[in-house]
């Protein structure tokens, strides 16, 4: 139970730098510490198959985020802060905190998972669907309407994106401009 | 409990950094981190004690996966999470990019050709 | 063009296994870890490798972009395909091809050909956004025979 | 039998936008062709389903709490109704105004895809499936925003893809507290076990995170900072897209069936639905005064008019949920009209600026009678149909002896008249600008979508005495018996 807290308590450390710190390049190391740490984290709550995922993802992550701070020749940034924006959101933040303290007194405690829908997928998962790994046949077969919507939602980001890489948006000189006379 | 309240910890400290950093990488690194947390919370409420993985091996008995496993259904929530979470930070990175390319800075305080 | 001797060489000896293991993960996630998720994203990883250490030109021959963006199509559309064969059993996303023997490859109704069609998926559409975004700003700079690829992307 | 289609309402739209971008820019005629055959379809599918309309469907034929289960009730056909017939309008009227634009197929097969997103929201019964494809609709929505790449549409988009994540996480945030209470995602399971087992606290704090979540991402007050930017930013038919239903179908539909079905409804629920409809109506309307871009007042107005609708949900009571509902469906046909009326004045004048209008009468009378009929229908004019929604808000308001709510809307209903007023002073009549005279009517087709609108609202108007209200009432009545939505899931 100690290494989770000890493990967390480094994913806090390490997006505490990642928030904080004046580098870019630093920050986005230190956002890869986060994620690499939560991948081990996966792998000792009993979840290889999202640390396997949550690896290569923070890999490609990392590329991608590299690749933009780099178009950028310095990468030491100002400290430009809004005091009162500053201010706001950690009252907020200490409110939010707060209820949710009260909510989790009354939450089902930790290592104690309820199962009520899950042990039948885990008692027939096998026999039903023909998969040994429990979490392929629910993405797949109980729950494959949920993947194909996320397998969607990962088209409709890369068809968005590249959208919005276009070099040209609007056409010019076309009939609107001419109506006006410009 | 405490292991919730760390993880909303992770969460809040996410949101600070969208709502005090005025920097568009590092807001994007604040959904990042705004989406770990949430991914975490999700399996740590999965978790079962001295539990297995939810994956039946050859010489693995039906029983011991029945009783010893954690719960598999928040992870296959979670695998969905990460691919949603990737496809959002590619469009943010993309939009970043050209955000640059036409103000010439990252700032949000400058980026405000937008009133109110 | 790319980096220096030793990652070009190094590249060479780790980019076969790097395949080998991304299509492991794809065929075998129904039996063990991993599935067409993980396993499509280390495929990509390969690819961004070769890019990385050879430069563009050494990806495209292995990857035409064009052909990418076709394979993101097909491979959704193979997806979609899938769910609806499911009405021959009588209802949409049903599993209903022969599941056959556990813990052999050839098992588990249509799970493996949907693993299968999401890889591709994601190989292509990352490949394709990672192209973007590593040619995003140099086309002023270059000409030639890839600028056909990238009058492709921007003009699409 | 037909019931078995179900499905293929997400499945079409997924499908015509895969295959569409398929074909090469030469084909722009062809994939148009393709996309508005699949749409009628759609439509053709869901006016068939109205009669079968109490069923629920179980994908892949695992029985509800294993499995995602797809529910039809009427309140989710009314949706489905509004969504695809304002869609297909919208349609139609892109096919000539994108010519402004780069690269159509891809906004075809992302207008598409948000359509598919929309609808699977509606027809959802699974609390995570719901999320699934909230994402796909409002990651499609964020790119068509930023689609003309104009450095204030790339501004608003990133605004709204920041704020729409930050709902997004506490949607999830609130779906994870609420599976570690009852260890389930199927909403129908959820509301037994809910309404058997009672209320906790972690369950009120799940409820506030979806309130919080469905209203950034449905722009109810506090949260409401992205619509002014994001909406106008799009080009028009997106924008009558996003005005008239996106809100709609992630924010309100989605906060009716969490509060009202899932969770079911608490004094303490009620009072911050009104409270946050009441906020809404009144900011909205007092920013949306001083705007002189045309796009952004009617993006305030937005606000201001789903503010109606909230405090018609959130009121409780059947009239004033018949109100809201027969609001919001009133709202999608002006709003959207009016949307795509400023896209036609932008198209064929060049500017949003409502100073360098003017006399708009003369040179673009379709255009013109339409946007009256529309400026008519939101500020409550007694033929049309946005006077009846209202008045029957404000009926429902008086009954429970909330007077001086009652007072504010209709207040904010005079406003909202002075508003357009102002819209129709500057606009359509007065002088024409010299440089407005070489301005034309816009193509047959964009023309024949914005009379048919017009025809919509006044229809929806004048018959409503007549017709009846016979989905609004059956939907209505859904949403009131939280117990026959369970057993048409559980069976």
């Amino acid at each position: 139970m100690l290494t989770f807290y000890l493990l967390l308590g480094i994913m806090i450390l390490g997006s505490i730098v990642a928030i904080e710190t004046r580098n870019l390049l630093s920050s986005v190391i230190s956002v890869g510490i986060v994620g690499f740490t939560l991948s081990i984290l996966f792998l000792m709550l009993g979840a290889p198959d999202l640390a396997i995922t949550q690896v290569v993802v923070e890999i490609l992550v990392l590329v991608i985020l590299i690749r933009a701070t780099i178009s950028v020749d310095n990468t030491d940034i100002e400290a430009t802060r809004d005091n009162f924006a500053v201010v706001s959101s950690l009252i907020f933040l200490g409110l939010f905190l707060v209820f949710a303290s009260f909510a989790f007194l009354e939450m089902h405690p930790f290592g104690k998972s309820l199962m009520r829908t899950s042990q039948h997928y885990l008692d027939n998962g096998l026999a039903e669907t023909g998969a040994s790994n429990i979490v392929t046949a629910i993405i797949l077969d109980y729950r494959a309407y949920d993947t194909l919507g996320e397998a969607t939602v990962l088209f409709v980001s890369v068809l968005g994106a590249i959208v919005i890489m276009r070099r040209i948006g609007r056409k010019r000189g076309v009939k609107s401009m001419e109506n006006t006379g410009k | 409990m405490t292991i919730y309240l760390m993880c909303l910890f992770l969460f809040a400290m996410g949101l600070y950094c969208l709502v005090a950093k005025r920097h568009l990488i590092k807001k994007i690194i604040g959904v990042a981190i705004l989406d770990y947390a949430v991914n975490l919370f999700l399996v740590l409420i999965g978790y079962k004690e001295g539990g297995v993985p939810p994956i039946l091996f050859k010489d693995m008995s039906q029983q011991v996966l029945s009783r010893q496993s954690v719960d598999p259904l928040p992870q296959a929530l979670v695998l969905t999470s990460i691919v949603i979470g990737l496809g959002v930070l590619i469009m943010m990175v993309s939009i970043a990019l050209r955000l640059y390319e036409k103000y010439k800075t990252f700032d949000t305080s400058e980026i405000s050709r937008l009133k109110g | 063009m790319g980096m220096s001797l030793i990652v070009k060489k190094i590249t060479q000896l780790v980019i076969g296994l790097i395949f080998l293991f991304g299509i492991n993960i794809i065929l075998f996630g129904h039996l063990s870890v991993g599935g067409g998720f993980a396993g499509g994203v280390i495929l990509t990883c390969g690819f961004i490798l070769i890019m990385l250490a050879f430069g563009k030109d050494k990806a495209f021959s292995k990857m035409k972009i064009r052909v990418s963006h076709f394979l993101s199509c097909g491979g959704a559309i193979t997806f979609l395909t899938i769910a609806l064969l499911g009405y021959i059993g009588g209802a949409f996303f049903l599993n209903f091809p022969d599941h056959g023997k556990a813990f052999h490859l050839h098992s588990a109704g249509f799970i493996p050909y949907a693993d299968i069609a999401i890889s591709i998926l994601i190989v292509s559409s990352i490949f394709i956004i990672f192209v973007v975004l590593v040619l995003w700003g140099g086309l002023t700079k270059n000409s030639g025979k890839d600028a056909d690829d990238e009058e492709y992307i921007h003009n699409l | 039998m037909i019931q078995q289609f179900y499905p293929l309402l997400v499945a079409i739209p997924l499908g015509t936008a895969f295959l569409v971008l398929l074909f090469p820019q030469s084909l722009t005629r062809v994939v148009e062709g393709i996309v508005i055959i699949s749409k009628v379809i759609l439509l053709l599918i869901i006016i068939a389903l109205i009669g079968h309309a109490p069923f629920s469907y179980f994908v892949g034929k695992w029985v509800p709490p294993i499995g995602i289960t797809l529910v039809s009730d009427y309140i989710s056909t009314l949706l489905l109704l509004v969504i695809n017939s304002v869609g297909i309008l919208s349609l139609l009227y892109s096919f000539e105004y994108m010519e402004m634009y780069t690269s159509k197929i891809r906004f075809y097969a992302l207008f598409m895809l948000m359509v598919a997103g929309m609808n699977g929201v509606v027809i959802t019964g699974d609390m995570f499936n719901l999320f699934v494809f909230l994402e796909i609709a409002t990651i499609s929505s964020y790119a068509l925003v930023g689609f003309g790449c104009e450095s204030e549409e790339l501004e608003a988009s990133f605004k709204y893809m920041i704020l729409g994540s930050v709902s997004s996480t506490f949607i999830l945030l609130g779906i994870a507290i609420i599976y570690s209470t009852f260890g389930t995602l199927n909403m129908a399971d959820l509301a037994n076990l809910i309404s058997v087992g009672g209320k906790n606290k972690s369950i009120l704090f799940a409820e506030v995170l979806f309130i919080m979540g469905f209203g950034l991402k449905g722009a109810m007050v506090p949260f409401h900072a992205w619509l002014p930017d994001a909406h106008p930013s799009a080009p028009a038919p997106i924008s009558a897209m996003l005005s008239g239903v996106l809100i709609k179908a992630c924010g309100i539909y989605a906060i009716i069936r969490v509060s009202y079905h899932v969770i079911g409804m608490t004094p303490l629920i009620h009072l911050i639905l009104m409270s946050l409809g009441v906020l809404s109506m009144v900011v909205g309307v007092l920013l949306a005064v001083g705007q002189w871009d045309f796009k952004r007042l009617l993006a305030y107005h937005s606000i201001s008019q789903m503010g109606y609708v909230m405090v018609g949900i959130g009121l409780g009571t059947p009239l004033g949920i018949l109100g809201g509902l027969f609001h919001l469906m009133n709202h999608a046909f002006f709003k959207s009209l009016l949307f795509l009326c400023s896209g036609a004045i932008e198209y064929s004048t060049g500017t949003r600026n409502l100073k360098e209008m003017g006399g708009l009468f003369k040179r673009m009378p379709v255009t013109s009678t339409t946007c009256s009929i529309a400026s008519l229908s939101i500020s409550g004019i007694p033929p049309f149909n946005g006077f009846w929604s209202k008045l029957i808000i404000i009926i429902a308001l008086v009954q429970r002896e909330f007077y001086a709510l009652a007072a504010i809307t209709v207040c904010v209903s005079f406003l909202t008249l002075v508003s357009f007023i102002k819209v129709q002073r500057y606009s359509i009549f007065g002088d024409l600008p010299e440089k407005m005279k070489r301005a034309k009517e816009i193509p047959i087709l964009m023309r024949t979508t914005l009379v048919i609108l017009a025809i919509l609202c006044i229809v929806t108007g004048v018959l409503y005495p007549f017709f009846g209200n016979t989905v609004l009432e059956m939907a209505r009545d859904a949403i009131m018996d939280q117990q026959k939505y369970i057993h048409l899931v559980l069976r």
